[in-house]
């Protein structure tokens, strides 16, 4: 169940040019947060901005009841949010939307993400890292993240880290694989089989994700992106267009996602993209 | 709320206080009733209704702008029929009038919804004659004396609930309109629904909602509401339900002064899961600092400047 | 500057760029004079005119609202004979076009202005059909397309010079409103001037306001300026001039996207005297981003969706 | 001539409940307001507020490049203000308005106050006390300034240090006399005269400073406050009535005052009051 809460920033550090970790002392999201949920942020305590912003978890520490986000500047909300300082409170909406499904009848995982969208797939590493620990032998998790140059690369230590196999493309070759990631995810899925892939980032990725997911008859969940207004489900302002039945129908992605199985979304209306 | 006396009439229709959550930003109440006490709410005004299931409009439906936010969400809703089986009975089990805001192509739709709705359990209509987002419907009606006239005549005959009429802001003489409404037979009004805005993306060269225009709301709307809803509740006897940019107890306040009987709160239920609670909090706060015992002592006691 | 074509024409006009500064904001150029180089700006609309002076309206005239701002100054200017005795000639010593916001009591009055003016060095007549803090006057004419068309088929014959005419947008339908104006004879028309709003002192029970309404202009307006921006260029081929809330290029770029030829700087200049050069250089910048050599370029260029 | 500057804050201090002094670095402002001058103030980076806010300079030190704004927080701006920390940028518009009539002509000088229309008046006292500093005896100053309690008190030590003679009222008696600043005045001006007199505060008390100052014919200038839009005199919204021939006619405060002579101020619509 969400909540609003007051909660304090621990940390607050660039990663990369407008790329930004927070991380937040949070008895309550850190205890309940699932791989894929998000929470809304106010970004003043003035009446501007007037809407919240949401930002993925990127991952909970349960012994320190702590959770990070990573996010990057776009505009005035996360431009706010970056100036806040170790100390400085933050208003939270969260957890909010559906988590991606962990189970341990998955055993060879691979995550696919591009741009900002990589962030929430660490949490879905580090869930299965803990049942990893447990058995080990038993789990393969690959991860396959995508930047646009050698400067954007972000958080690939904490990859490398949480899963047996990182693989890394950059759109200009300046580091890992030249071109896209989705080009990575083929070459591996060509040899070796995935009980499950999850993706987050810019649509046409995710589009071409799930294709390639469907060729290969691998199971995947997409988390998708939308504009916001209240972030649990009442304003209807954050549609996608998803299968029902024959047709299709306008599903919501703070309540009936962000995450998806990828052969529910259609597509084609998915504008929004926050490669 | 010892000792004050927040109860409105609206019509027949008594609330306990004057806070009403307003259509279209609070949903059917399942997904506020985990942040506050729906009990303690004057009312909830549902989505708006229409006879069929919509699917609204396509994304991106929402837009900021400086202290506001434009939507386009189109209606989608369940329609009437599901609204009734599957959404009223969860709202019945609060102790807070159900108004449903029902919005139709065609007169004989809003008659007909007005029906169904007569004989049910909710406590009042909210006649939407004002919606930006749709094509057809509501505002066609809204925006002029004679179609509110017309409208409003032909659903009173169908309604036996307390029948609100919302008003859409984009008209030249609110007075007017307002006034068409009480001739023919409304049990009050409310207003306003959104000023119809626009937003460009100017890097794509294309407006940022995919309908190209949607309804402004937020705190951006007050002035322009408060001054509205200041001219209705002088041109009609009946009550007025105020609403726009409402975000505390204080700008509330300014509502009730103006002459409205309760108010709505509407996009500040998204940036703040709490703000209905915090604006009755904040009217009663008023009321005990002025030593006011009764709701009805602030209730149009506005004095204007000569 | 060098090798981007900047030069906007507003019927017979031609500006050197498409930033004005707006009429009542940017008093007669004086003040501003001092913190910009006012040779830079396409053009100032001087503050609102009438035959005689005018004292305006008892204080507070200025409350401030979320992102912006209620104003009932109530055209306190000195008259048009003092202008043109002792403010033109100021204004002439700079290579800017100088727009005479005028506002009349009766046809006759704007009449007799459009006349007086006609015979002076300004460069362009801008008819204020829409001032709302004033009882008589102005915005009587501009609410209705009729008024509009009798007041504009009325003052053209007066005015020799480029006549702009500013409409209201407190208007159900802003398209009839343009149409009007440029069936009737305008050579362009400019908008918005203010929405009519109002604000209350909750302690005090009074409108903050002495003349308990007032007009609400900045960045709050934009998306309904913008919305009517757009409207209204669309329904007419005469040059459109907009404005609302403008504070920065994107702004400005989002209005002559919509189809404006030229826009206007109002609030804005409050909160920053450079405002109108930042809008400026704001405009350049994003013409140059896109490789755009000519502000026609970009000028209603927005593509709509379906 | 009035610019807009963006200055370092030096320091920022509470000195009561809810008044702060805010000492800003500005070589040019420092070296050119003079006393009854104002600056109009930014007190966000953001679209909200959207107007400036008013303060009148305080006290300036040519040495240092500083001045000193003191303010009361009672809304938004003000409260946005107080917030701000040694080291944060201001923006500034300044300085503004016409000043005080400072002359050597004027040997003895009264200034009085009420409220947050003290602060202005240190200036004042200031620019005699250089000239004192000249000619020791000449100048006789006086300060006579009102609060509301004991508890409102502020720069007693400042006016003490600038003048001759500094009377306090509270009214509640709870320190110095009790009563209305007003009272000490018309006791002072029964046994003594003055050349001028200065005053600034809620409207009521200046205009019983300026009743009082007639009937004794001392000169007298009032500093007056009404809400503002540009500053500068482009608006016009910030009218007062002012005496015009026979007539009235409505002057600018930003532009025509703050300072005016007082019998030039029709008081009965002064309705704005900043006790
Ligand atoms: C479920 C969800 C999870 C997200 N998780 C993350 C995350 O972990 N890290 C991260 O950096 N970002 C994340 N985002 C994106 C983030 O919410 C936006 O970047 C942010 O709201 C932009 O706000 P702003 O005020 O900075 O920019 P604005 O000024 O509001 O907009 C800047 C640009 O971003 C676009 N934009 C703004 N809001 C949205 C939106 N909701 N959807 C699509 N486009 C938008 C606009 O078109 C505009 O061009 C997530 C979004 C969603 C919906
Ligand atoms: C020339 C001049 C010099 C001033 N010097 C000082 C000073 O040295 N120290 C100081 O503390 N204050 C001074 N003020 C007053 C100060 O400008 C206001 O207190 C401030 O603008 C309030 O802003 P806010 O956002 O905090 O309050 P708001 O939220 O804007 O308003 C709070 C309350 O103050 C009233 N108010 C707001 N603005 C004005 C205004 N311009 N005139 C009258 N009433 C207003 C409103 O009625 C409201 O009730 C001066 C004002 C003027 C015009
Ligand atoms: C996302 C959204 C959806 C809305 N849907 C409806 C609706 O279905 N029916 C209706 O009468 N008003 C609808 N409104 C208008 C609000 O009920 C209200 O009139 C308006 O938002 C002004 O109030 P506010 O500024 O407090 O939001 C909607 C508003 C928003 C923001
Ligand atoms: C203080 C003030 C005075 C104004 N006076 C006039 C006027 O005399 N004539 C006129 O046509 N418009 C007048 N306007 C309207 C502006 O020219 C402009 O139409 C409006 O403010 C919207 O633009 P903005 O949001 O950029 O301010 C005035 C606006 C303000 C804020
Ligand atoms: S953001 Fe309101 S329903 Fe999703
Ligand atoms: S504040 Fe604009 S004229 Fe004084």
């Amino acid at each position: 169940m969400p909540k609003v809460l007051k909660e304090k920033i621990l940390r607050s550090e660039a990663l990369a040019r407008s790329i930004y970790r927070m991380t937040v002392e949070s008895e309550y999201i850190s205890q309940t947060a699932r791989p894929g949920q998000f929470v809304n942020l106010k970004c003043s305590d003035g009446i501007e901005p007037v809407l919240r912003r949401p930002i993925s978890i990127c991952r909970v520490n349960r012994e320190q009841k702590t959770f990070e986000l990573v996010f990057q500047v776009r505009g005035r909300g996360t431009e706010l949010l970056s100036r806040k300082k170790a100390g400085d409170s933050v208003d939270i909406l969260g957890p909010l939307g559906n988590p991606f499904e962990i189970s341990a009848h998955y055993k060879k995982i691979a995550v696919v993400g591009g741009g900002i969208g990589i962030f929430p797939l660490l949490f879905i590493l580090d869930e299965y890292g803990k049942h990893r620990e447990d058995n080990l032998k038993a789990f393969d998790l690959s991860a396959f993240i995508g930047f646009r140059d050698k400067d954007s690369i972000v958080l690939k230590d904490e990859f490398e880290k949480a899963c047996d196999t990182c693989r890394i493309s950059t759109e200009d070759g300046s580091a890992g694989c030249r071109g896209f990631v989705t080009g990575l995810l083929e070459e591996e899925l060509s040899r070796k089989h995935y009980d499950i892939i999850y993706t987050c980032g810019p649509t046409a990725m995710m589009k071409k994700v799930a294709e390639t997911a469907g060729l290969y008859k691998v199971p995947c969940q997409v988390s998708l992106e939308q504009r916001m207004g209240c972030g649990i489900g009442a304003c209807l302002v954050c549609a996608c267009k998803t299968k029902y039945g024959d047709g299709w129908e306008y599903s919501h992605v703070c309540k009936d996602g962000p995450v998806f199985w990828c052969d529910r979304v259609i597509f084609d209306e998915q504008v929004e993209d926050f490669g | 709320m010892k000792g004050i006396d927040l109860k409105v009439s609206i019509g027949a229709l008594k609330l306990k206080n004057p806070v009403i959550a307003a259509s279209g930003t609070f949903g059917f109440g399942r997904e506020y009733s985990e942040f506050i006490d729906l009990n303690r709410l004057g009312g909830i005004s549902v989505k708006g209704l229409t006879l069929a299931p919509r699917q609204g409009n396509k994304p991106p439906r929402i837009a900021e702008t400086p202290a506001g936010i434009l939507n386009s969400v189109g209606l989608q809703n369940p329609g009437v029929h599901a609204f009734l089986r599957d959404e009223l009975p969860f709202l019945k089990q609060y102790n807070t009038a159900v108004i449903a805001n029902i919005a139709g192509n065609t007169i004989e739709e809003y008659c007909e919804m007005a029906e169904l709705l007569s004989a049910s359990d909710i406590d009042a209509v909210e006649l939407n004659v004002s919606c930006p987002n749709v094509k057809q419907g509501g505002v066609s009606f809204g925006n002029t004396a004679a179609g509110v006239s017309e409208i409003v005549g032909r659903v009173r005959p169908c309604c036996k609930k307390t029948m609100i009429v919302k008003l859409t802001p984009n008209v030249t003489d609110i007075k007017e309109i307002a006034a068409a409404a009480e001739a023919s037979g409304a049990d009050a009004i409310s207003l306003i629904n959104t000023l119809l805005g626009m937003a460009i993306d100017i890097h794509r060269r294309k407006p940022v909602l995919a309908n190209n225009t949607g309804g402004l709301s937020g705190p951006a709307v007050k002035p322009v509401a408060l001054r509205m809803v200041y001219e209705a509740a002088n041109t009609v006897k009946i009550p007025v339900i105020g609403m726009g940019g409402i975000t505390c107890g204080e700008d509330a306040v300014e509502f009730l002064l103006a002459g409205a009987s309760a108010v709505m709160v509407g996009t500040a239920n998204f940036t703040n899961p709490h703000a209905c609670m915090d604006v009755l909090k904040g009217i009663e706060n008023y009321l005990k600092m002025y030593n006011n015992h009764c709701i009805y002592d602030i209730i149009g006691k506005l004095v204007v400047n000569q």
